[in-house]
């Protein structure tokens, strides 16, 4: 019932696939309140991390964490380049030396991500950015491991935190991030952040635990 | 979509192909990871400058590296931008010993992989500044938002802390004059088009057939205001007003005025709306020493442009003067 | 139909002041007739260099005139050629008693109307000789039609000659030379998209969604061929060998190249384009000497490109770099 | 029953409400097979070929015709500047001392017109240009008036036969001016300016003998 490395390296195989085949409906969230390149953003990073890890397998969770940071940061760029590559950095520090993640470990390493996220990015829950989707997600892996649950369990809370803070960010006016701009015609659009952060966090239930 | 483009993920490396090809004599380009520098860099003793962000606004950046002007640009993809690694890897070829300026427009991801990589080239030694440019003003409320995005102003700052790094000036001094001109640029654009990212295959936005977007940014985010398209005359009255009022510029003020087109606008339009503008400028006493005509800082084959004005002194003028040799500015030496 | 103009009557003189107020240090413009002159015109013991035609093929040919390039330029409306009256006046405004060469673009109507003005001025005691330009090889048969248009070959030719005339070449020998640059020259261009010419108010043609119009006019005149899109490789592969075909262009030529956009696409592209053909070139042992990349003889804001190649020796090639100081071509000096 | 110098005024006052009223339709046939400016041309010659000619009323048919001509060399431009402004050019000059003209100076006139306008552009019927509208106008008139016929029946004849000329110039393959390019591509469209002489002889047929 733990997250192995190879658990890992198929959470982001899926997401390489996941982004690719959600690559057009990403950039046009993206056309709507940014600049529609989220999409191609998502796949080109994801797919170059799926490459790298089949490439050379790394040995623990935290390789392969600190490996998908690196080659999201080199690939991805715009603002969820470095966002996404800090959130992957800062999982992987919490763990250095766990060859598998209990769901303690597992819960420690998505929150100090999503910390690291909103220490680069500064914003907070309601900005209308992937942060709206990664904390619910973190307090939901939370309360699930505070209920003595296990990853499959807890990822599975999380995924649907993550999606229905994805829906919060609807009618919620941007302050962060190129939406902001628009204002009030941000409003009534889903962020393009969130929704490819529920997308990470449902493979991460199918995969992560599997 | 239609253009001339083979696979859209490969635009902007066979782009740099064709920059390669067109100025060997006065470029360098390096694919991996991508950046272009001055055929002569590392220049030793200079400042050196170094700018990036999306590509799609060509000429910005590459276009304006070379003597006078910008020692290295880092290409991201279309409207992405760049990664660290890029800015890192050129910030180390062209350092002259003197340090480098990072000129990074103020968007999220601009500001964030520009602060990875001064953060990677500091812990290698370099001393690196960095200088914001934040000077649309049709993003209104900072305090709500991400904060003024960087457009026009971007081209002169980078023409006259050029100039400045080329005559010798120190870091410190390069710096600071950069800041000034950022804090003495306003800029307003408009577009009667979208533009269209090649990997979306569609336009950014639809506007309708007399539809305009007011206060559009760079990369066909929609701007303050959708209306409806008036005469030229008014459409510069009313941008003209809205950049002069938020300095504000007063009478008697000198100014580089550029007017900018956003990739797909005529040239004939250009200096329709540059006639315009001189008309309202010389009516509210401004003076006008220097200008710009032409696409600078554009957004793909968008229909549009911007109106950017600089307050200058004499010594920013001298500097602006100075010789340039790029791709895309190019005059004296 | 969305453009930055006032009444649709009024672009081209509206142009003019914008020009005017942008280059007051080194263009003068008369509005009655219409024409512009470079500032110091008439230069004393120098041949006259004038050109014209429609206007929205800027920065053709106002925004080349300056030292090293033309003298004047008559701007005539939209796609419409001038009228004799202002190329009489404009030739004798600039002349400098050394006689005036016309370089006229193959169209019917600039033909008549700059005969007519050749007469004007030769009843007026002025030395004229003309220059015809007529490098479209899209125009496959001549003795069917009007004959090959003049397209790109006459930006070169303006640098060339100009340059000539500012040596202090003789009008025969400018006119010779401007007449060897045109037989070794040659174009073809293609559309993306329709320009819209402001008094008509909607675009000259329709091409769906994944059309192209191969050897379109810089005029929106219709082309040789309406067929699909293409990857952009294949696009300058199918038009180079056209244009190579025809001089024919051999193994070893020495070359000017002009990658032309047409008003509408974004540079990134014309860079991509370039690229393909500076690969495509080296393949076929063509020694590219000197390019040009950009726009240069647009058709208003259609999306589309052109490529000329211009055979060269050692004089025109320094010709070519001689010093040249105009709003579109600047360099040297 | 002869022309004066009042009906050309008339004519041209005429030509100028036509065009300016024609000027879409001319524009469009223009773009189908050139580039979209041959409305525009006719509406701004014309124009001012009439407030010139208001403005300061000429004497004689030959001032009026060369006053047309000369504000047509310097307004239209084009292709058509020249020839329609050669065409009332060489008029004039068959008519200098007339105070009106009868039958034979008119059809001497337009006729000279018609031979400037092929000199200067060597087009023959059959190239798809203003000729074709032209030529059998000038042929009507000369038959017409060797049938002994006056003014208003010749121009009625030549207004029926430009108009039948103009027509014909729809299955051409244009062989001379910017529709020539097309090759082919040319046929199955008017030629704009038959198509605007077809219009100055229905004018002159309802105002140059009225
Ligand atoms: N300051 C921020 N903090 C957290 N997330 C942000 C911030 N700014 C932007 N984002 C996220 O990044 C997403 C946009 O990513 P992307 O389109 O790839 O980059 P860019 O905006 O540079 O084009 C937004 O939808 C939002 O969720
Ligand atoms: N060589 C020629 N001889 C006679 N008429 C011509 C010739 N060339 C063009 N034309 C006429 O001119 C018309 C086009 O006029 P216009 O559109 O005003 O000028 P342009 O072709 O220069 O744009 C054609 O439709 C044709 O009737
Ligand atoms: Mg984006
Ligand atoms: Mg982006
Ligand atoms: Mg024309
Ligand atoms: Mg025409």
């Amino acid at each position: 019932m733990a997250v192995t490395t190879g658990n890992i390296v198929s959470w982001i195989a899926a997401l390489a696939s996941t982004y690719g085949e959600q690559q057009s409906y990403l950039t046009e969230l993206d056309a709507a309140i940014g600049d529609a390149d989220h999409g191609s953003n998502m796949a080109r990073g994801f797919a170059a991390a799926r490459d790298d890890l089949q490439g050379d397998p790394p040995e623990t969770p935290a390789a392969a964490l600190k490996r998908v940071a690196m080659v999201l940061m080199k690939t991805v760029g715009g603002a969820s380049g470095p966002l996404y590559g800090t959130f992957f950095l800062k999982a992987a520090t919490t763990c250095p030396q766990a060859n598998e993640l209990n769901g303690d470990q597992l819960l420690e390493a998505l929150a100090a991500g999503t910390e690291g996220v909103q220490q680069r990015g500064k914003a907070e829950v309601g900005d209308k950015t992937m942060v709206d989707a990664l904390v619910p997600a973190v307090e939901a892996l939370r309360e699930s491991r505070t209920a003595g649950e296990e990853p499959a369990a807890m990822l599975a809370a999380a995924a649907t935190a993550a999606e229905a803070g994805r829906d919060s960010t609807y009618p919620l006016v941007a302050r962060k991030g190129r939406a902001s701009y628009l204002g009030e015609r941000s409003r009534d659009h889903l962020d393009p952040g969130a929704t490819s952060t529920a997308l990470l966090l449902a493979a991460a239930r199918d995969h992560l635990a599997a | 979509m239609k253009k001339a483009i083979n696979r859209p993920e490969d635009v902007v490396v066979e782009a740099l192909r064709g920059m390669e090809a067109a100025h060997p004599d006065r470029l360098r380009v390096s694919y991996e990871p991508k950046f272009i520098t001055r055929a002569d860099a590392p220049v030793r003793g200079k400042v050196a400058l170094v700018s990036g962000g999306g590509s799609g606004h060509e000429p910005l950046h590459g276009g304006f590296v070379g003597p006078g002007m910008l020692d290295a640009a880092c290409p991201g993809e279309v409207f992405t931008s760049p990664t660290p690694d890029q800015v890192e890897a050129a910030t180390r070829a062209v350092d002259g010993g003197q340090g480098a300026l990072h000129i990074i427009k103020n968007y999220t991801g601009d500001v964030l992989n520009f602060e990875t990589a001064a953060d990677l080239c500091r812990a290698e030694g370099l001393e690196v500044e960095a200088v914001l440019v934040n000077d649309d003003v049709a993003v209104e409320d900072s305090l709500f938002t991400a904060g003024r995005r960087g457009v026009g102003t971007t081209v002169l700052l980078e023409k006259i802390a050029g100039a400045a790094a080329e005559r010798g000036q120190d870091l410190a001094t390069v710096a600071s004059l950069a800041r000034r001109v950022n804090e003495e640029g306003r800029s307003f654009g408009m577009a009667f088009t979208s533009c269209t990212v090649p990997s979306a295959g569609k336009p950014t936005f639809d506007l309708g057939p007399d539809e305009i977007e007011l206060g559009i940014g760079i990369h066909g985010e929609p701007g303050r205001e959708r209306t409806t398209n008036r005469p030229a005359r008014e459409l510069v009255e009313q941008m003209a007003e809205t950049v002069l009022g938020d300095l504000p510029f007063a009478k008697g003020d000198r100014v580089i005025a550029m007017l900018n087109g956003m990739g797909g606008t005529p040239l004939l339009e250009l200096y329709l709306l540059y006639g315009e503008f001189a008309r309202l400028a010389a009516d509210r006493g401004l003076l006008v020493e220097r200008n710009l005509v032409g696409d600078y800082i554009t957004s793909l084959e968008m229909q549009g442009f911007s109106l950017t004005l600089l307050r200058v002194d004499d010594a920013m003028v001298e500097l602006w003067d100075d010789p340039v040799l790029t791709p895309g500015l190019r005059w004296g030496g």
